[in-house]
């Protein structure tokens, strides 16, 4: 029963007949040109029935690469250089087609991270799921088929088998990934980050059941993630993976508790953390609120006055004459030098209010105003095109993608130069030297203005982003998910150089995340936004201690941290309130607002 | 340039090889040819392939070598001027239609579609009968032809470039629709469009000689390969070279643009910077 | 979905129109007599004069677009400028003498290059791989005129088993046409073929790596059932549009080949009419010719959206294959969109 | 993933390459080592043909305008040779012969010409042939609604009130003035016979008097002949013959190469293809002798060619005999500028000087020294192109410097000829010599296409026609020949022979004009 481990390479496996699977010393290299590169060295571990594994690294440290071996899986050109992978007992690399068939998809399982693009889009999903079953041998009706969706907790199952994958969300996608994995009772089950495209509701709930059901079904578990909370939520038994190696494999509990390698504390370290507050205070203390109603909308939330540089009231966005608006009546403030952040899921309103700021977007209805609607300020609710270039420059964006965001045949230096143009913020003979100042202060080398995008790394491209945003000299920076594509480290640092600047410029920074650790780490104030309705507002410190909006709360409890054993329990993943049009607010502190709701009793 | 050629394979290299071979010797034509290609010489017809005559002669003694290196001039010169400017009106029409959207796009490509449902041939052979024959109303035509097809493939492109976000940050500058156009958008649409070139350059080519073959081309006794094979193919067996000259110089120009083609959409990954995967 | 159906059909409908204006605009500045060219070099010109007047061509041209145009709603495409017989007739004899040829070429030439271009997408770069390729870039880059040429050479003069040229005029049996039918078949299948290939095998290439064929192959699928099942459906979607756009080139293309067999075909009648400056027949054959083109798409949109669930509720799913997502399988566009001499 | 094409294509493809064209080869250039036009035959066989065949013909398309109307088809001419018959026909020495007439004269004053029909001739519906039907025939040709050609030479000497029958086999032409070579103007193929009242329906039924009637007819397309067993020369040696209308020239050629016909009609074949052709074991080539008559105009009217000094130095700056070398590969004759074939009893026999030295100073003298211009061809008639780029090299001796200039050969009759100041052009022989000469020479004609204009000339042939005595009326138009050569616009270079390509089964053919020898031709 207990887990054989080994720090790479200096301890032989144990023979033990009670693991599931065994990986012994492997090394896969992949071919590029006449060069060998090696994807991965000496991995060794195992997996004892009913145990889970959990795998974590950064991109490129060969932990899926590795995970698919136990489907004896290798990509083109990739190559076993040494090792083995068991599972039950068998060399995988060894079996003959009739025989890898069996073992793939009947003793092992996996889940694949998108569960949009591993679901074959032409096929019915009962279909994909039945095939899942006779594929093995077994028999299965269309109650079988139901019976797995049912198992993975999806609802109206009848109808659902007969939908295509393209008409089911994407927490619906996973689940049906999952109930087709776990179709054929295999004794291994293999999750390659199996819930990086969820949002964070969701992802409890998937994670939830994917341990329950691991457990239900005594399977050892592989679980291979780049989110430290995930595996920490997860698995019995952690290895770290850099390069290829694995440099510390341990219990989970002494690995978060007290890392060895280096490497890991500097990820542990580098991960944001909601900090010390308590997730017992996250639930949210007015049920069914609605009693203490406070009339005055957020605008008026603490105090106004001549710090404030941007003012929205009841801005609405459709981007459909009919059907909801994206953004439905939402009221905001930004103050000097202030970090707000504004958290929710995909389609919450949040990048389209961003967008509507910064002029890409025009807003329906509602007003946007700087500078307190004086001086040079001017009304942001006109499209870009029709702003003046002092409004122009005042905002300015920074992107998700910092691989989209720059122009792939254009120089680093280019990317930088135009808006010091555009804008006349230099003269033009000061342009380059502005450029190379620029670069130097997000920490660039200044001979980086000769590259293109394309030899940069995913953290220098997001430093020319913010560089070029910084070139326009605005006041107020828009930083739309900026860190979400970047590894933990990455993030870290760009993180940090963000407030750095924003600190030694007096720069305003609208930040948007749907990572509420993160905001915890560099916002003053959040909001939290949900199908376009803003639902809390408040000085971080008051919203992440509660009390708070039930939705508010059930983010915070979906929340996995490194270093938590257990998963969330039963995370709600029904929504359990209705949102109270037009409702007031609530003010459990100074600033800090929640709207009203009612319970889904209530209906 | 030296980066986009780097990791395109063996077969790329043919390619190019192959169509600057077909190109130099095009230009080169006059100055290497042995004979005057369009001199007859009624004593030497229809000679089999000897030291005097590489390739032999055809019916008017008029020397097959020198006829088939010079029978390139006018369908690569053809082929590149209205491949040139089909793909440089088309991209630059289609990058335009893509940023605009809107009504502009759509009275353009319900035109282009329109233009595109005619069969090319028939296009061609209006326009050719419209206006005759010459040189620079053969490069109208395929220009009128395949300028919206060209529309369309960079249209599909620019539409993904468009969503990008590095031409969002443009447009939230303040940039205005020519600079946007120009600066970001087309440059990330080359890849395409240099793709789209040498696609199009071979089915202009085939189409310059169909045409020449069908008599609507260059006119003789002009040295030109697609009429040379209309002149020829019923004598095919007593001068074959006069056929089969021309076909192979016409087909290893072809098969150098597909290979380059090729070579160019797997090194610069069109298809999924089409998409916008890229 | 019947909404978008009927949309496309209607704007289907308003592209053949806009065509048969261009073509009929485009007709109108012919610098050549059209009299003079009817009645050949040795015409009088009394008899030209005469001729004139009684085609009525001193009528304006958007009149004369207008009634023809009403004229053609009506199945009436006027009278030919040439022979005096009415043109639909005629334009439907050549028409049905295109498709004896065209069905088989498009059966056999879909047939064998999706068989082909899946063959060579899943033995990629092994020897089968390297074959079909090779001999697919041949087909593409060797005129048809040539291949045509030889092919007659070969079976019809050396080896007397296929009949040179077609020797019955249009309104010949389809019996007495169908032995010489096989020579061209045997060309257009071997061009169009060429490119099917290539696109099937490029796009079979992607939807094979693909993350769901993974899945599908990682689930313990015989790979028969895993090419079948899950990934053709996918990996034919940008080949319809290949065998689409095609099969329209085919019905204009056919001028060569039926040029050089003599076959009493539309791409005859097409060459004749502009040699001729038949105008009512050119028109005729254009619109003709667009609303294949443009039957030909919808058909291959149709069959996407059988193809393909997701295919069903995009509302403008095709305008450029760049506006096409699909599934990681969007193919090199230029292959597409192929139009070709 | 785009198209890949990885490290092992270049050998396959390298190898797959040359074996594919190296087999090809190998296959075909055996062939191609002898030289010349030598091994063409002369002349088509001849022997006796084998009863009961049909012969297979194939004919260019015409256009669907194309009516079996003699007095108005411009393209049917194999049709009408084998249907129908001319009161007279011309034989290949220009000399007008009888055919459906017996034997004519003249009054003295060469105004009233009277034709005696050859007896029991029948059309092919049974019909007997009468005088009436000659009447009818000349009134449908003359009556401006049909639109013949044949009616500008007939209609300035003859009223259709003209023709008369003075009795069933007795056709009488009351000229409105004199005209000594009226018979031969009855040789035209407008002027065959068709039966009374048939003019709206000849164009479709064809009925004649020829030795074949028609049994299937579509404009532009298929038709067939069979024997006519009561004409009135007997039966000819074919059962039938089936036209068929092929369009490109090489489609024709392969038709025949391949055995799915017997003969190509109203195609000159190239020298390489006939190479192809005679050394095929199914088909050879016969000659038709002077088929052609090739020509250069020189529009008068054009500012180049209204000086009589240039023209002359046009003339004398080339020999045709180099033309008839070049162009034609020695298959012709040259024609020394004299559009009368040599064959024909009216030919001047007289051989214009070549002397370039002679041309350079005519220019000079003219002030256009070292002339340069374009010279028009197209692709109309394989020896157009050959026929300019020979004259072309041909004159450089004299300085004169002409651009080869190719034109559409679709719209060549419409827009170059008669527009150009000088192009290549052609004719059909067959011709006599007056309607030849009246036609493409005198002022004003519509034939006259290098718009010559010399009132000399027009009154030799006003006087020609006055002439009775044979003998004196050819030295008028050896006068009026004399004229064309040393004042004339229009160069003629050569007569070329057409190459036609037949079935090694073809026996007896021989043809003449427009027309074959339909009742000798056969298959044997």
């Amino acid at each position: 029963m207990s887990i054989e481990t080994g720090l790479a390479g200096d301890m032989e496996p144990v023979a033990a007949t009670g693991d599931a699977v065994r990986v012994e010393k492997l090394s896969i290299s992949y071919r590029a040109g006449r060069a060998l590169v090696p994807v991965a060295t000496e991995v060794s571990f195992a997996i004892a029935a009913g145990q889970t594994f959990g795998l974590v690294g950064e991109s490129g440290s060969g932990k899926s690469t590795v995970a698919r071996t136990l489907l004896a899986k290798l990509r083109a050109g990739s190559s076993i250089t040494g090792g083995r992978v068991l599972v039950a007992g068998q060399d995988v690399f060894g079996l003959d087609p009739a025989r890898l068939r069996a073992l793939r998809g009947g003793t092992v399982a996996l889940v694949a991270q998108n569960a949009g693009q591993s679901l074959t889009p032409s096929m019915r999903v009962g279909t994909q799921i039945h095939e899942a079953l006779t594929s093995h041998g077994l028999r299965a009706d269309r109650a079988d088929v139901l019976r797995a969706l049912d198992q993975v907790r999806l609802p109206n199952v009848k109808d659902l088998a007969r939908r295509y994958p393209h008409e089911l969300s994407g927490g619906q996608q996973q689940r049906v990934g999952i109930a087709m994995a776990i179709a054929a009772r295999p004794s291994v089950l293999v999750l390659d980050e199996p819930t990086t495209a969820l949002d964070v509701v969701t992802q409890a709930a998937v994670l939830r059941l994917v341990k329950d059901l691991s457990r239900e079904l005594q399977t050892a578990t592989l679980i291979v993630s780049h989110d430290l909370g995930v595996v920490s939520g997860m698995a019995d038994q952690v290895a770290v993976m850099r390069h290829g190696r694995i440099l510390e494999s341990r219990p989970t509990a002494k690995l978060f508790a007290d890392p060895e390698h280096e490497y890991t504390r500097q990820l542990l370290r580098d991960v944001p953390t909601l900090g010390a507050r308590s997730r017992a205070e996250a639930v949210a203390p007015v049920a069914g609120g609605g009693t203490n109603q406070d009339p005055e909308p957020p605008s008026g939330t603490g105090n106004q006055g001549s710090d404030v540089l941007l003012s929205c009231e009841n801005v609405s966005i459709s981007y459909h004459a009919s059907g909801p608006p994206a953004v439905d009546s939402v009221d905001l403030e930004i103050r000097r030098g202030e970090t707000l952040a504004i958290v929710g899921e995909s389609g919450s309103g949040k990048s389209t209010l961003a967008w509507s700021l910064a002029g890409l977007t025009a807003a329906t209805s509602g007003t946007m105003r700087v500078h307190g609607d004086t001086g040079t300020g001017g009304d942001l609710a006109r499209p870009v095109a029709r702003r003046s270039r002092e409004l122009r420059q005042l905002v300015q964006l920074i992107f998700q993608n910092a691989d989209t965001s720059l122009n792939p045949r254009r120089s680093v230096a280019a990317a930088i130069r135009r808006p010091l143009r555009l804008f006349g913020t230099v003269a033009r003979a000061r342009e380059r030297g502005r450029v190379e100042e620029l670069l130097t202060e997000v920490g660039l080398p200044a001979s980086f203005g000769k590259r293109l995008p394309a030899q940069l790394s995913g953290g220098q491209r997001q430093r020319v982003g913010i560089a070029r945003a910084l070139a326009a000299a605005p006041e107020l920076i828009i930083a739309d998910e900026i860190t979400t594509a970047l590894d933990v480290s990455v993030q870290a640092d760009i993180l940090e150089l963000l407030s750095g600047l924003q600190k030694s410029h007096g720069l305003s920074t609208l930040f948007i995340s749907h990572d509420l650790a993160v905001v915890a780490d560099v916002a003053d104030r959040v909001m939290v936004m949900k199908n376009g309705r803003l639902l809390e507002v408040g000085d971080v410190a008051d919203v992440f201690s509660g009390p708070n909006h039930p939705y508010t709360a059930s983010l915070l409890a979906a929340v996995l941290e490194p270093g938590d054993l257990e998963l969330p329990q039963s995370p709600a993943e029904e929504q359990d309130w209705i949102d109270d049009n037009p409702g007031g607010w609530l003010e459990p502190s100074p600033g800090h607002l929640i709207r009203t709701w009612k319970g889904a009793g209530n209906r | 340039m030296k980066a986009t050629l780097r990791g395109a394979g063996p077969a790329f290299t043919i390619g190019i090889v192959l169509i600057l071979g077909n190109v130099l010797l095009a230009l080169l034509a006059p100055w290497i040819s042995p004979y005057d290609p369009v001199a007859s010489d009624s004593a030497a017809a229809l000679q089999g392939p000897s030291g005097a005559h590489w390739l032999g002669t055809d019916m008017y003694g008029r020397d097959i070598l020198s006829r088939t290196l010079n029978g390139g001039r006018y369908a690569l010169q053809v082929t590149f001027l209205a491949t040139t400017i089909a793909v440089a009106a088309g991209a630059l029409l289609g990058c335009l239609v893509a940023y605009l959207g809107g009504w502009f796009d759509d009275v353009v490509m319900r035109v282009v579609d329109a233009i595109l449902s005619v069969p090319t041939i028939l296009a061609l052979l209006v326009v050719v009968s419209v206006l005759g024959s010459g040189m620079w109303v053969i490069v109208l035509a395929v220009v009128v032809v395949y300028t919206p097809a060209v529309i369309r493939v960079v249209r599909g492109a620019a539409r993904s470039v468009k969503s990008l976000d590095y031409v969002t940050a443009a447009k939230a500058r303040g940039e205005r629709a020519g600079p946007i156009v120009v600066r970001e958008i087309l440059p990330n649409v080359s890849d395409v469009v240099l793709v789209e070139y040498a696609m199009r350059a071979s089915w202009v080519v085939l189409l310059i000689s169909t045409l020449s073959f069908l008599g609507f081309g260059a006119n003789p006794p002009a040295p030109d390969w697609g009429l040379m094979v209309a002149e020829n193919r019923t004598a095919l067996t007593v001068v074959p070279w006069a056929t089969l000259g021309p076909v192979a110089a016409l087909a290893s120009f072809v098969i150098g643009l597909h290979l380059t083609s090729d070579g160019l959409g797997k090194r610069l990954g069109v298809d999924r910077a089409m998409t916008g995967v890229k | 979905m019947p909404l978008l159906i009927l949309r496309r059909l209607g704007s289907a409908v308003l592209t053949i129109v806009l065509a048969s204006l261009l073509v009929f605009l485009a007709i109108q500045a012919l610098p050549g007599d059209v009299v003079q060219q009817i009645l050949g070099r040795d015409a009088t010109p009394e008899a030209v004069a005469r001729m004139r007047s009684e085609l009525g061509l001193d009528t304006p041209v958007f009149l004369r677009y207008v009634q023809w145009l009403f004229g053609a709603l009506q199945g009436d495409f006027g009278t030919s400028l040439v022979s005096g017989e009415p043109v639909g007739p005629n334009l439907l004899l050549h028409f049905r003498n295109t498709l004896l040829i065209a069905v088989p070429t498009v059966i056999i030439s879909v047939t064998l290059s999706i068989v082909l271009g899946v063959v060579a997408g899943l033995r990629r770069g092994k020897w089968a791989d390297h074959s079909i390729s090779l001999i697919s870039l041949l087909a593409m880059s060797i005129p048809e005129f040539m291949v045509a040429a030889l092919l007659v050479l070969a079976f019809a003069v050396g080896i007397p088993m296929f009949p040179a040229v077609v020797l019955d005029g249009p309104q010949a049996s389809l019996a007495q046409l169908l032995p010489s039918i096989w020579l061209p078949v045997i060309v257009l299948s071997l061009a169009m073929a060429a490119y099917i290939i290539r696109m099937t095998r490029t796009s079979t290439i992607d939807v094979m790596t693909s993350e769901f064929i993974t899945t599908a192959e990682l689930k313990g699928l015989r790979r028969a059932r895993v090419v079948m099942r899950h990934a053709l459906p996918t990996a034919l979607l940008p080949t319809l549009n290949v065998v689409a756009i095609n099969i329209a080139w085919m019905l204009g293309g056919v001028v060569v080949v039926e040029n050089i067999f003599n076959y009493p075909g539309m791409g005859n009648l097409m060459l004749e009419a502009v040699f001729n400056r038949d105008l009512p027949v050119i028109e005729a054959i254009a619109v003709v010719s667009a609303a294949i083109y443009v039957a030909c798409n919808l058909l291959a949109d149709l069959t996407a959206m059988a193809l393909d669930p997701r295919q069903r509720f995009r509302p403008r799913a095709r305008r450029g294959a760049g506006a096409q997502p699909g599934p990681k399988a969007s193919p090199a566009i230029s292959t597409v969109e192929r139009s070709q001499p | 993933m785009p198209i890949s094409s990885s490290m092992g294509r270049r050998s396959v493809l390298v190898a797959g390459m040359t074996l594919g064209a190296g087999a090809l080869i190998a296959g075909l250039s055996g062939c191609g080592s002898s030289n010349g036009v030598a091994d063409i035959p002369l002349a088509a066989a001849t022997g006796n043909a084998a009863r009961g065949r049909r012969m297979r013909i194939a004919r260019p398309a015409a256009s669907a305008a194309e009516t079996l109307d003699p007095a108005s088809s411009l393209s049917a001419y194999e049709y009408l040779g084998a249907i129908y018959n001319r009161l007279v026909k011309l034989d290949q020495q220009g000399t007008t012969v009888p055919d459906l007439a017996s034997e004519w004269s003249s009054t003295p004053d060469g105004k009233t010409w009277t034709f005696k029909l050859r007896r029991g001739v029948r059309f092919h519906d049974g019909r007997v042939l009468t005088a009436g039907d000659v009447v009818y025939t000349l009134g449908h040709i003359l009556d401006p609604a049909t639109g013949s050609p044949q009616a500008g030479v007939l209609a300035p000497i003859l009223e259709p009130s003209g023709v008369t029958a003075s009795d069933s086999h007795t056709v009488v032409f009351a000229l409105t003035s004199p005209n000594a070579e009226f018979p031969s103007l009855l040789t035209a193929y407008q002027c065959y016979i068709i039966p009374a009242g048939s003019a709206a329906a000849i164009g479709r039924t064809g009925i004649g008097t020829g030795p074949f009637r028609l049994s299937s007819y579509t404009p532009a397309g298929r038709g067939s002949v069979e024997a006519f067993a009561d004409h009135f020369a007997g039966p000819p040696a074919l059962d039938g013959i089936d036209f068929y209308s092929v369009q490109d020239t090489s489609a024709r050629v392969n038709a025949l190469l391949a055995g799915q016909i017997d003969l190509i009609s109203q195609t000159n074949l190239d020298f390489a293809t006939a190479r192809v052709v005679a050394s095929s074991p199914v088909a050879t080539v016969a000659r038709a002798k002077d088929a052609q008559w090739y020509t250069i105009p020189m529009l008068a009217t054009s500012k180049e060619f209204s000086d009589p000094l240039v023209r002359q130095a046009m003339k004398l700056a080339y020999n045709p005999k180099d033309i008839v070398a070049t162009a034609l590969q020695g298959n012709g004759s040259p024609g020394w500028d004299n559009p009368v074939p040599p064959g024909y009893a009216d030919a001047l026999d007289y051989t214009r000087p070549y002397d370039p030295e002679q041309a350079r100073a005519l220019l000079k003298q003219a002030g256009v020294e070292g002339l340069r211009m374009p010279i028009y061809t197209s692709s109309y008639d394989s020896v157009f192109t050959p026929l300019a780029v020979a004259y072309a090299e041909a004159v450089k001796q004299a300085g004169i410097n002409l651009t080869v200039t190719s034109a559409s050969s679709d719209s060549y009759y419409t827009e170059i000829w008669m527009k150009k100041p000088l192009s290549v052009s052609y004719w059909f022989t067959g011709r006599p010599v007056d309607q030849l000469l009246n036609q493409v020479f005198r002022s004003g004609s519509s034939y006259n296409e290098s718009a010559w204009s010399n009132a000399a000339f027009d009154q030799l042939l006003v006087d020609a026609r006055r002439e009775m005595n044979d003998e004196r009326r050819r030295g008028i138009y050896q006068d009026a020949q004399r004229l064309i050569i040393e004042d004339g616009a229009d160069m003629t270079p050569m007569f070329g022979d057409r190459l036609v390509g037949l079935s090694r089964k073809v026996v007896n053919y021989s043809e003449f004009g427009f027309e074959f020898d339909y009742l000798k031709i056969g298959l044997s």
